[in-house]
């Protein structure tokens, strides 16, 4: 006992991801980092952290402010065998790129009938709640998800990031991996606590494309990613005081989508909140929705969303914190599913 | 052109007052964020990118436009709104998240909106050409007088955005003038490792139009040059591409440790620091006395310390109009 | 009776959408187009053709190549007092320009608290059906819809193509105005009959965020726009053959979605098929299936999405075909629903 | 640099080949596409830009190229495809949709990828560029041999990803070269009315590279200028740009009614034709024959033939096969 604990070591996301990346560019000499401020400063979000000074300039490269060019030029290295981790420091800013994300990295696979492989991993940080405004605070979930030919991951804890980035470098398809900002354990961006957790020292993967059971329950099903895991727990614990027994299922992954680990829960609990810091309509809780109501799953009352609603991202952050996914929203939607019964 | 001792008083002043005004924001930025440092929390919340030692391309510029002007800016925006008379007051509470800022605290410190000034900017980078380039076509389509002025960093010019714009604003022959502020780094990457000629204004040629390289952050050089190409804008004449070599006093943002800086740099930095600069230059020129800085300073101080005044006493907006002004 | 019929006129999509423009144009100077190809051209889908000879080269502007800069442009002017229109050519180019949309046009009247207004409209050609391949065959419905700040609107017809354009113009906010290549009545890219209907020759305006009830019926409710609607009239009529009544929905407007015209005739039909050429997953089907659900609205079977998979578009027409929407699909999927009753 | 008599022949065969493709090609589209013309209908459907009179920019390019070489072409790609080596029964198939295809009629006529001669291509203007550094700096850092060729129309030159790269490629001293295909038009808009600069090539200066202009559509000019880029780009002596002034004979995409096309360029156009052009220089310099050109466009004939006869005699894929290969 003293001995795992001894062995036990927490590590934040932001470390989590520079470890995995650490790992693989220790075994794959094919593998090197792209992207603004990502060198000897380690990322903007810590990420990179460590990476400059082991592998130096030619392996971990600070980039223009050119995204079209650099994520251009990681889908040219992908085709020719090496393995690109590019960073898109705030998912606001695939605006200006992303004719070489979906158009490109996401389909030249298919283009070329399977012929030419585009191994390249883009990560990029989502979330708000610190009042950076409205072109620094998305989360865009839906906006890659919707989008054929990327797998899209984000992890909600260290050991989930180190896991799904491993996976993600070895995954011969383009991957999206969005860390959120306020679990990256930057203390500069606040610290979700349960985002830092025991995080293996040897290499492991985690799955894409398979979603987590964070908390078992039997009265209803919380469906969450990133930040929307963290409110869905906290809802628990809350509900539980309540006698409410709520299951957290965390997606982790985006695309490919685990419906039925989600299916399967609410069969189970009968009930389904979905939590999602990306906007409410067109998004990842209408899919989700929409998955379970077509698969026929009885529910005891209407299913219930918590997203951010249909507006820019306001910097006030009395605007801000009111608009954002909460526990307490949760509980309330559990309160309102409650009402309908 | 050479600017008059009223021009270069009123350039002076701009330059002081936003000095001040960053000054205090640092200040204040900090409360409520130490001993941990956390962007959420304090009256000032989120990312703070301040303009300090970047004055000059604010004022040298400015000094040539009137409200009807239009000048789209960027993430690194109080000085030149300061410039442009955006309402002090406002972009004070603005920036504090209150009911009486310009957007009621919407929009925050990377998205000053003024209209009564034609003063905008936007956060994401090179985004602020192609947008003054669009207002200079809409005065030149109404046949209304105006010119545009973009803002943009050195880093910004390697974003594709900054090569449409100029190329569109030279093909229609827009008045539109388009200002480089050369700080000499984006974020922690240097403009030697990012860019693949020294001065961006060479790359004028690339549309044909006039390229201006200004060194040494010359408030007066600036007001001359700036001047030329405003003119040249005003008169059909076309866009005009500046470039100044400016110096960011500060880190990129609050927070930032600057370990990338070479050592010296910043107390090289300070040394060349262009308020006193300019203040040694008006004794020199205009006996300009201690007692006349003295006072000018005292009025400065004022209007930032009423303007953040403003913001403090300001209440904040209802939570839930966060739903309004999405759509008109 | 021969009175009306000599009235009578048959527009294409095309030609209403011009018609719509030049109307606005004649009444207000501050109206004018931009883009790539629509100007002496008259559009590559026809529909500016004729502005460039009655309005000149100075208000019907051919650009460069640069969709950054001339919509950034747009965003300039409109916020300066003018009312431009921009073309962008194939709505799968967003990728390159996608910031000055999303991140300026939609936002800056909200970062300005209402003191900004950016009266714009953007037109863009959509779908797919001709081989074109998986860079211009898109409809990305639901990659506008899902992000806040503009409105988007979509015709079945040249009746709500001229009406939508008008209100689309004369609304002080950006709106998306996407046109299916399949429905323009150009002849080279195949025409669907039933979208040339009859266009008043006065000006009109038709809503913006409501729907229209195309075809009533009691047994099934057809949601869908653009090709959708003709999917799902002709899927109709089949079902009609064995007696089922098929009441067809179009949506004509994505943002503000009319989820009351929507759930007010699922609660009449108790069956809900959802049609779109956009992509399946996260997408406008999830939206309007999830929508209905959360209201609550019995159904006797669960909803059915009818939606492009989510791969990318491909190029042989055995392929393509296979992969759309169709009446046939929908059809089907009537069967399907009632299997589960 | 001039080129031996064997490189003329491959160059002037290639340019051959390539002009009976796409006339063949043109015949072929069109059928099942009268009297009413619909893009949907025939054997090859969706939009089709044919490069004749382009090919000289292809073959005098690709002539220094072996098939480790990076070529990363446009929406009209079949010239280029052709010189670097593109199986030419599999593109045909490719354009037909046929399992046989390159792709097995996934990609299609803008979306041709062999990834055994290292070729692909993108329909989306100006998004070449990138793609091409990618892979010069995956050779640089593999410090594997080969260097990387970026094709593009002069209208992408006003697209911002072509600064981005431009920029990147010097920035990293990248073994690519990036060859402008100056038709003068894109689509119906001129290159004039499009451009703010005469030659793109002048815009190599914004990136400290080279700008070679090459006019009259030469392929001996072509081939001197680029194999002097390309073996610069192979001793590590970074990126050139090159803008080539050549002639779409064709319209934009078939289908084009060509209104918007002066008076007489057309005509003019097939006069400058560089392949009767290329003949004359064959007969003029190395006693070339009626017979031997006979013999050559024989055989130019029957590859071409026998790529469409096994398009034609190729099977479609099946439907639901359209699900694979969106992952590997
Ligand atoms: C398109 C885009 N990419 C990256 C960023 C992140 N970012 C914010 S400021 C900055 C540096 C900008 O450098 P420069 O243009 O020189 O302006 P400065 O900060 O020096 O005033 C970067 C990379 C952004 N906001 N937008
Ligand atoms: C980003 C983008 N914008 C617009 C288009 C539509 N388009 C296809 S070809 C073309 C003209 C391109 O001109 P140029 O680059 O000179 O190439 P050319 O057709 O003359 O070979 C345009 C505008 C596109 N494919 N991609
Ligand atoms: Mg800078
Ligand atoms: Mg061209």
């Amino acid at each position: 006992m003293t001995q795992v604990q001894a062995k036990a070591r927490k590590l934040t996301i932001a470390r989590a991801m520079a470890e995995s990346i650490a790992m693989e560019m220790r075994t794959d000499d094919k593998v090197f980092v792209m992207g603004e401020d990502i060198g000897e400063l380690g990322g903007v979000f810590g990420n990179t952290r460590g990476l400059y000074k082991e592998f130096g300039s030619e392996r971990v490269k600070d980039t223009p402010i050119s995204e079209t060019a650099f994520i251009g030029a990681a889908v040219g290295a992908a085709s020719d065998g090496m393995k690109p981790i590019v960073e898109l420091m705030f998912v606001d800013f695939f605006g200006v790129c992303f004719d070489a994300i979906y158009n490109m990295m996401a389909k030249n696979t298919y283009f070329s009938g399977g012929e030419v492989n585009v191994p390249m991993v883009l990560m990029t940080s989502t979330g708000g709640g610190y009042s950076d405004g409205g072109q620094h605070s998305q989360c865009l979930h839906a906006t890659f998800a919707h989008l054929p030919g990327m797998k899209v991951v984000a992890p909600s804890n260290a050991y989930d990031a180190k896991g799904l980035m491993t996976a993600a470098i070895r995954d011969p398809n383009p991957v999206i991996f969005m860390f959120h900002k306020a679990l990256q354990g930057m203390g500069w961006l606040g610290t979700e606590k349960d985002a830092i957790v025991n995080v293996p020292e040897e290499v492991y993967e985690v799955p894409l494309g398979k979603a987590a059971i964070t908390r078992t329950g039997s009265d209803v099903t919380i469906v969450g990613i990133t930040s929307g895991v963290h409110h869905g727990l906290k809802a628990a614990r809350e509900l539980e005081q309540q006698g409410v027994s709520a299951e957290v299922v965390d997606l982790r992954s985006l695309v490919p989508l685990d419906r039925d680990t989600v299916i399967q829960s609410v069969r189970k609990t009968g009930r389904l909140i979905v939590v999602d810091e990306d906007y409410h309509s067109y998004g990842m809780t209408a899919e989700i929705i929409a998955s379970v109501t077509e698969a026929g799953v009885p529910m005891k009352a209407p299913p219930q969303r918590v997203a951010y609603p249909d507006i820019p991202i306001p910097f006030t952050p009395v605007m801000e914190q009111w608009a954002l996914p909460s526990a307490e929203k949760i509980v309330k939607a559990f309160a309102k599913m409650k009402e309908n019964e | 052109m050479t600017p008059t001792q009223e021009q270069e008083l009123w350039m002076y002043r701009h330059m002081v007052v936003s000095r001040f005004f960053e000054e205090t924001i640092e200040t204040i930025y900090m409360e409520g964020k130490t001993p941990a440092f956390n962007m959420a929390k304090g009256p000032i919340p989120g990312e703070m990118h301040l303009s300090n030692g970047q004055e000059p391309c604010a004022v040298g510029v400015c000094a040539h436009l009137n409200s009807d002007d239009i000048v789209v800016s960027t993430h690194r925006p109080h000085h030149v709104a300061i410039a442009k008379g955006v309402d002090l007051k406002k972009m004070a509470a603005e920036i504090f998240g209150k009911k009486t800022g310009l957007s009621g605290g919407r929009g925050g410190h990377m998205h000053i909106f003024d209209a009564h000034v034609n003063f905008s900017c936007s956060g994401i980078i090179g985004e602020s050409v192609g947008v003054a380039a669009g207002a200079a076509l809409s005065r030149k389509m109404q046949g209304k007088p105006g010119v545009a002025v973009a803002y943009l960093g050195e880093g910004a010019a390697n974003q594709g955005a900054f090569h449409e714009a100029l190329n569109l604003a030279a093909v229609w022959k827009l008045p539109v003038v388009f200002v480089i502020e050369d700080n000499a780094w984006g974020i922690s990457v240097s403009k030697q490792a990012s860019t693949a000629v020294k001065y961006n204004s060479d790359r004028a040629s690339a549309y044909s139009m006039p390229g201006v390289h200004i060194p040494n952050n010359d408030p007066i050089e600036i007001f001359a040059k700036a001047g030329e190409a405003i003119e040249r804008a005003r008169n059909g004449e076309g866009p005009t591409l500046i470039e100044i070599e400016t110096s960011r006093l500060a880190g990129h943002f609050m927070g930032d440790a600057e370990a990338y800086r070479p050592a010296g740099e910043k107390e090289h930095l300070a040394e060349i620091d262009p308020i006193p600069g300019f203040k040694k230059r008006l004794q020199d020129q205009y006996q300009w006395t201690e007692a006349q800085d003295e006072a000018l300073r005292g009025q400065a101080r004022e209007l930032v310390d009423a303007a953040i005044q403003f913001a403090r006493d300001s209440d904040y907006p209802a939570p839930e109009e966060a739903l309004d002004k999405v759509f008109v």
